[in-house]
């Protein structure tokens, strides 16, 4: 009897944990909506649904890497690259703008699951130097980043900017993968794979997991995803900007820890992820609504407001035992 | 406490203010209302939206962002709203979004890159907001994607800059170039206008090194240090903007140099950097003026009235050298 | 001469050595060969004002490192130290009125403070280090900029010594460098609070069962890193004769983190390397020196960064158990 | 009857050891194979190589009567092979139902796991082990020995021709033990091998058909158990002379303790209604200086909550910890050990030693205040302890400088122990302080424990092995489902009596 009991309030607080970033993001939104008046509307919630899309993306890779016990600082650079590929190859039609960025960016994160499952090189430092390269690579194919590349092909820029029921086809591009990852997290054996060498990676190989080729896999995921990203956006905005993506790794972090996936591996989950995305989207869109604010006091805000939501999402989740 | 301040008194409000290159229109293609399609609406009481690229942390953004806000209120337009996009990209077009979102009729708009605002654009076009993009071009059609351009031409800038290190070279010599940040539109542009008058005009001067100081004192500090130390015998340093040729000079000076051996020529025109002048250190700097408040809402104005409006609007960039630093401080931002 | 690591045990076979080796002095092996090929093919690289010049840039990234060994080995992260730069850079400018020292002494204590928030999150909340110390890098360049929203130049005299003068031909802040180094190299091999830094990154349950306090010696270890990083970002002020707290110290802490990391110090906690993250530093430095006195584009700067960094964490990897 | 697995004179060498020398050792198809040795002699070092974990440097590896090499652990659990490692070795933050069935998770349409049947079938499987709990549970929530039923479980599940076992039973209770030696013998009469290490030899004696004795990485001996004398297996696990092993004794606990009254002495520690949801429910704990106070009960009935929560590593919803009659500040583990409380934890590798210290440096851990002067610590103070400790407690390690992951189970736990000893306190809550430790440094440890006591030291035995339990006690408090169920002293004190005291209670 009291196994069960206790373990109702486990669960509950298991709920607690997992949604806590959805809890905060719905206060977010009531207390936006009653402050100002210009928050609320359709536009003003399309325009944050379909600009997180691209970091959700992202994001969802990043959270496979992150229950996996590891961690994609590349991602930023690998958005950019794909960015630039995309719009390199839409010269050449639909078809090379979608399979340059996702090939070089497939193989980028080939290599650096190759290096981190084989060498036992820390993640961080693997991708950091990925960071690096990837960024330096982009410049060297658009003269120093002086060339931008333009999206001509038609059927590619509408993949970006076409519309339905008021939101462009990433939204609802996001929303299917993110469907699907849930699904592979959950429900194939691949994803408990990625909690089992997140949560103990001795014991997952002794249990006879695949842990090489699962962190090569979590790796070429976070990889194409970022590549993807990368590729949408360029649909979007028409061109393959070269100065996108300084600093986007962190905000795909901050978005999945939030969401409450564990930085040390093994826990989380893909709703988590969405809901730390939105809040990030939220954030911005609130400092955005005051108006005056200058550009330092912005950024002391959005700092408190991320110091808040990890403080709460954290307070929210302690009720969690701990083992 | 800080110290006491040292630089001159902040410049009075008309000082320095912005003069257009071409008197208005007079070559290219114009715009009116009806050619945009837009409907009349007042300016004072109208939501205008203000999207700022960079922090205001530098004196061309702060001089900038003043500057359209002075005017609004000068204007007494009340319901200015402004953003900042902290430097990145994507920031910036959500930004605007959401400013059209919450129903903006005038958009200004300092661009962080020339390209990626088709989003952007077709947004605004919907609901026919105009868009006036100020010190950065955006790459679309005038008078239909935006309203029109008012700013300065870097690539003029570079070409400007190179005749000023001829000059002080007198034609021959070797020269380093501290680009800017990577990627970014102005980096090429005044990059480009200095190489190509070079070729050009003074095949005499090698540009024997070029490296990033990414637009900041500190980087441009310690790329010259690098540079003097491997390359002691260049004459000239091009600093795509002031605070790397400040940079410089402190590098300079801690290396022992005296003021003046290396030639150093800027782009921004910045207080410090005209004080630089008139110190000895700097041996010009094309000015790039940041006060486009005046200009922007004047032309919004004349494009409510239903005049006809230039396609862009280039100012004219003075240059400054030790014959006018000193006068000039005043004006500097 | 191994740092907090234990010795290895007494060896026989000659491969297992080479490779110890390789292990415990690789990244010393790396900074000589990249020496070698700078005195080889880089001209005028054996003057004294050039190492002067890699040794003076290289100060504050060594100083930061050096807190950030110390929060590393408690398998934490501080991602705020370049944030923490710029408001030690806000707050001398705001309080050089008052002498040179007074300003100092104010900014490193407000580095102590955006130390103590950290450590505090991550020790009492429960915060994970990397999040908490991410909300800090976004809010305290915040603080800093709207404190002094722009570069201020200052001409007090004797900040600018500080920057710029030196005692017997070395410059003050190489030898401030140097001095927190052995401080820190004692602290961590000969100090109870040493011990229990890398006894709580090993195994922080084990640790708090055996009675060491835990939560304070977290705090403690973010307040030193916010310290140091405090005190580097005064030295790039005093030199750079201007305080910046727009970009100074951006991007220091993934600078900081690969010294750390290319020293050897694992990422998962519980080891310090300190001589060798200060090595560390000295080979990013290196590199980075090399790639600008040749004047290679950014793109291949960035791409043969990558490159070394990976040979050199590679050669320092923890050995697979087989 | 051909070998399923056979070493054929493996070696393997760790930096500063040679861990297999030349072993030799074939395992026949239904038969429960022996394998014992003291702390550090290479059986679990022999079973990872026989599993792909480690890769011999010498010596082949033949798997039904070809040579083999295994890679990885996946190319033996292939094989066939299957295993529980000495340390629980499963995914504490997964549930109970997917680390029973990581890799076989019953599928439903599209090759999608169902859930649904995932959570029934791991139900079905762990009752028929006698573990009744919500397999949707975090594993971690679980006592160490109900993970310890979930890996075997997992174990057994599987298609396996050998099953190899490394020292399963040394978090069990005896009515798990039963259910498991239930579970060796059902394989057996399948015909599939069973490799079993264990140091607690009633139990190998119960279900071994025949031993390998390792000693120092070499075989000491092989062949049939039956007829091989208690005293004589151990003289070859040790490596001693039989008559001198006969003379010594097996004696654990050296004195009679049941009869010692010191009754009158105020206690040393006295632990007030400590309460907390769901785990403990009004304990009131006391030791008295020299007394050896023991806590029996069965898995999950709250001992090892009441151990910590006694030295104040567990939050508490009610009660008081008194030390020499001055309530302890709660929550310190600090305070508490600074009044003279200590605990050895019952789960060494996440709450014990420190992997990447030294044997050095986790010994000194606890006793560092006391080794330091100025907050400096002194290297001579510390080698001199260690060194006192290492003898003392016979630690096999290569050099006090080792890392202490790299030792065996057993050293680990000696390690701990040393440090714990090195605050020298006046309580000490030992949680299974013999688990897996070989019988020659058990008597020594037991001997200690004896000897403490009579040196003053109150102590508090947690452990599962009745038999120590009941010769090392003075006295007996039985728990069950977080409360105190019975107290049994003085003649009272037998394996008997606390069991009668754990049904009673079961039965209403
Ligand atoms: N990874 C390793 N690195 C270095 N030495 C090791 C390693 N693993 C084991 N050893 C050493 O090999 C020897 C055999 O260890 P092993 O773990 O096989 O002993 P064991 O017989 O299982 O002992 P126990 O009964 O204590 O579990 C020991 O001396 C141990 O210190
Ligand atoms: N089989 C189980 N089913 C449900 N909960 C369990 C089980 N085993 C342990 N627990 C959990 O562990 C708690 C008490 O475990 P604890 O480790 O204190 O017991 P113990 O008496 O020390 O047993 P042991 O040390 O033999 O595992 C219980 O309150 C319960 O939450
Ligand atoms: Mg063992
Ligand atoms: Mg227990």
């Amino acid at each position: 009897m009291t196994s069960i009991a206790s373990s109702r309030r486990e669960q509950v607080s298991r709920v607690l944990q997992q949604h806590g970033a959805l809890m905060v993001l719905a206060m977010l939104v009531i207390v936006g909506s009653l402050t100002f008046d210009s928050f609320a509307t359709a536009g003003n919630a399309a325009s944050v649904v379909v600009s997180s899309s691209f970091l959700a993306v992202i994001a969802i890779g990043m959270t496979f890497v992150i229950i996996s016990g590891g961690i994609d600082l590349s991602v930023g650079s690998l958005f950019v690259l794909g960015g630039v590929l995309a719009a390199y190859g839409s010269q050449y039609g639909l078809l090379m703008a979608l399979a340059l960025p996702l090939g070089a960016c497939g193989v980028v994160g080939l290599l650096q699951g190759l290096v981190i499952a084989r060498t036992g090189m820390a993640p961080f430092i693997v991708t950091l130097a990925g960071l690096l390269g990837v960024r330096g690579l982009m410049l060297a194919i658009s003269d120093e980043g002086a060339t931008t590349y333009l999206v001509k092909n038609p059927a590619f820029a509408s993949l970006g900017q076409g519309e339905l029921l008021g939101l462009t086809y990433p939204v609802y591009i996001t929303a299917a993968l993110a469907l699907v990852a849930m699904v592979l997290l959950q429900r194939t054996g691949f994803g408990q794979n990625v909690y089992a060498i997140g949560g103990n990676e001795q014991a997952a190989a002794l249990m006879g997991v695949p842990v090489a080729r699962t962190k090569v896999a979590v790796y070429v995921m976070s990889a194409l995803l970022a590549g993807l990203a990368g590729a949408l956006n360029a649909a979007r905005l028409s061109s393959g900007v070269t100065i996108l993506g300084i600093g986007l790794e962190l905000d795909a972090i901050a978005a999945v820890v939030i969401g409450g996936t564990l930085l040390t591996g093994g826990a989380g989950g893909i709703t988590g992820t969405v809901a730390g995305v939105l809040l990030l989207g939220v954030i911005q869109s609130l400092i955005n609504q005051v108006g005056n604010l200058t550009s330092a006091f912005q950024q002391v805000v959005s700092g408190a407001f991320l110091a808040l939501v990890v403080v709460a999402q954290r307070l929210l989740s302690k009720a969690q035992r701990l083992s | 406490k800080s110290e006491e301040p040292q630089s001159a008194p902040a410049a009075t409000s008309t000082a320095g203010q912005q003069v257009v290159q071409s008197p208005s229109g007079s070559a290219g293609p114009t715009c009116t209302l009806d050619q945009f399609g837009g409907k009349k609406f007042d300016l004072k009481t109208a939501t205008v939206g203000f999207s700022q690229s960079e922090k205001e942390a530098n004196p061309f953004r702060i001089a900038e962002t003043k500057s359209i806000k002075d005017e609004a209120a000068k204007l007494g337009i009340a319901n200015l709203k402004v953003t900042n996009a902290q430097s990145q990209f994507s920031k910036q077009i959500t930004d605007v979004q959401q400013l059209i979102a919450q129903g903006v009729q005038l958009l200004v708009i300092a661009p962080l890159n020339s390209d990626g605002w088709e989003p952007v654009l077709q947004q605004a076009a919907a609901k026919k907001v105009p868009i006036i993009t100020v010190d950065r071009k955006i790459n679309a059609k005038a008078c239909s994607d935006y309203l029109t351009f008012i700013g300065s031409d870097f690539h003029e800038q570079g070409k400007r800059a190179a005749d000023r290190m001829i000059d002080a070279l007198a034609g021959k010599g070797k020269v380093a170039i501290l680009l800017g940040a990577p990627g970014n539109n102005v980096t090429t542009e005044r990059t480009d206008g200095f190489k190509e008058r070079i070729a050009e005009k003074a095949p005499g001067i090698q540009i024997s090194f070029e490296q990033t100081g990414e637009f900041a004192r500190e980087k441009g500090q310690q790329v010259t240090e690098q540079l003097i130390q491997s390359n002691p015998d260049i004459n000239g340093i091009y600093a795509e903007n002031d605070e790397m040729a400040l940079g410089a000079v402190t590098a300079l000076k801690g290396a022992g140099k005296e003021a003046g051996t290396i030639k150093i020529v800027s782009v921004d025109g910045t207080r410090s950097a005209v004080q630089g002048i008139a110190d000895g250190w700097l041996h010009a700097v094309i000015e790039s003026n940041p006060r486009f408040g005046p200009l922007a809402f004047e032309t919004a104005q004349k494009f409510l009235d239903g005049q006809a409006i230039p396609d862009k609007v280039v100012i004219s960039d003075r240059d400054y050298d030790t014959s006018n630093a000193k006068d000039s401080l005043g004006e500097a931002y | 001469m191994t740092e907090l690591t234990s010795k290895p045990a007494p060896r026989t076979d000659l491969k297992p050595r080479i490779f110890a080796w390789v292990q415990d002095y690789g990244v010393y092996a790396a900074v000589l060969a990249l020496l070698l090929f700078n005195v080889l093919f880089t001209p005028h690289f054996l003057d004294v004002s050039n190492f002067r010049t890699q040794f003076v840039q290289v100060t504050p990234i060594v100083i930061v490192s050096l807190g950030m060994a110390l929060v590393i080995g408690t398998q934490g992260i501080d991602l705020s130290v370049g944030s923490v730069m710029a408001l030690a850079a806000a707050l001398v400018a705001l309080y050089l009125g008052y002498g040179a020292l007074p300003a100092l002494i104010v900014a490193v204590i407000g580095g102590a403070v955006v130390g103590a928030a950290g450590g505090a999150l991550v020790a009492y909340v429960g915060v994970q280090p990397i999040v908490a110390t991410l909300a800090l890098l976004v809010g305290i360049r915040g603080i800093a900029n709207v404190l002094v929203p722009q570069l201020v130049e200052f001409r007090n005299p004797d900040l600018i010594a500080l920057g710029s003068s030196s005692v017997a031909g070395i410059p003050i802040i190489v030898l401030i460098a140097a001095a927190l180094t052995l401080i820190m190299l004692f602290v961590v091999r000969r100090t109870t609070f040493g011990r229990q830094v890398v006894a709580i990154g090993g195994n922080r349950s084990a640790s708090e069962l055996s009675g060491l306090p835990v939560k304070r010696v977290l705090l403690i270890v973010y307040v030193i890193s916010g310290l140091l990083a405090a005190l580097a970002g005064v030295l790039a002020t005093a030199r750079l004769q201007a305080s910046d707290p727009t970009s100074l110290g951006l991007f220091i802490e993934l600078s900081a983190i690969t010294a750390v990391v290319v020293g050897g110090t694992p990422l998962t906690g519980g080891r310090i390397r300190v001589l060798s993250t200060v090595m560390g530093a000295l080979l990013m430095q290196l590199l980075a020196a090399t790639l600008i006195k040749h004047n290679l584009p950014q793109s291949w700067t960035q791409m043969v960064q990558a490159v070394i960094i990976l040979a050199a964490v590679y050669a320092t990897r923890e050995r697979a158990n087989r | 009857m051909a070998a399923v697995l056979e070493a054929k004179g493996i070696s393997k060498r760790f930096p500063g050891v040679l861990a297999l020398d030349s072993v030799h050792l074939a395992l026949l198809p239904g038969e429960v194979h022996a394998l014992v040795g003291e702390n550090g002699a290479g059986k679990s070092t022999l079973i990872k190589v026989f599993t792909g974990v480690y890769h011999p440097d010498g010596g082949e590896l033949r798997h039904l009567g070809a040579p083999a090499a295994f890679g990885t652990p996946l190319d033996a659990q292939r094989a066939g092979i299957s295993t529980i490692y000495q340390e629980v070795n499963l995914v504490p933050m997964m549930s109970v139902a997917r680390n029973l069935l990581l890799g076989r998770e019953p599928r439903g349409r599209f090759g999608v796991i169902d859930a649904t049947r995932m959570y029934a079938e791991a139900d079905r499987i762990l009752s028929g082990y006698g573990v009744d709990t919500d397999v949707r549970r975090p594993l971690r929530t679980l006592g160490i020995g109900a993970q310890q039923m979930v890996a075997l479980a997992r174990a057994v599940a599987v298609d396996a021709r050998v099953v190899i076992m490394d020292e399963p039973t040394s978090s069990l209770e005896p009515r798990e033990v039963e259910t498991l030696f239930g579970v060796i013998r059902r394989l057996r009469d399948e015909g599939i091998a069973v490799m079993y290490v264990s140091h607690r030899l009633d139990e190998l004696y119960q279900v071994c058909d025949r031993v390998t004795v390792l000693r120092d990485g070499r075989v000491a001996h092989t062949g049939p158990l039956a007829g091989l004398d208690r005293l004589k297996l151990i003289s070859l696990m040790l490596g001693r002379d039989l008559n001198e092993v006969k003379a010594d004794g097996l004696t654990r606990f050296s004195r009679d303790r049941h009869g010692a009254a010191n009754g009158q002495e105020p206690p040393a520690v006295e632990a007030r209604g400590l309460t907390r949801r769901h785990v403990l429910d009004g304990i009131d704990v006391s030791v008295r200086p020299g007394e050896v106070v023991g806590l029996g009960g069965l898995l999950g009935a709250g001992r090892t909550e009441t151990a910590k929560a006694i030295v104040g590593a567990m939050p508490l919803d009610g009660g008081q910890v008194l030390v020499a009659g001055l309530p302890l500040r709660g929550g310190s583990t600090a305070a508490a050990i600074r009044a003279g409380i200590s605990l050895l934890p019952e789960d060494r590798k996440a709450e014990g030693i420190v992997p990447t210290l030294s044997v050095r440096e986790n010994i000194a851990l606890a006793a560092l205040p006391a080794l330091a002067r100025a907050g400096v610590v002194s290297d001579a103070k510390i080698d001199r302890m260690v060194e006192i400790f290492m003898r003392r407690l016979r630690i096999k390690a290569a050099s006090p400088n080792q890392l202490v992951s790299e030792l065996s189970g057993g050293n680990q736990q000696k390690v701990l122990l040393a440090r714990w000893l090195a605050v020298r306190p006046k309580v000490l809550l030992l949680d299974e302080p013999t688990r897996g430790i070989d019988v020659g440094a058990k008597a020594e440890v037991q001997a200690l424990i004896d000897e403490l006591a009579e040196e003053g030291l109150g102590v508090l035995l947690i452990s599962s092995d009745l038999e120590e339990l009941v010769e090392g006690a003075d006295r007996i408090l039985v728990l069950r489902e977080g409360a105190v169920v019975g107290e049994l002293t003085g003649d009272q004190v037998t394996e008997e009596r606390i069991m009668a005291t754990i049904a009673e209670q079961s039965d209403d």
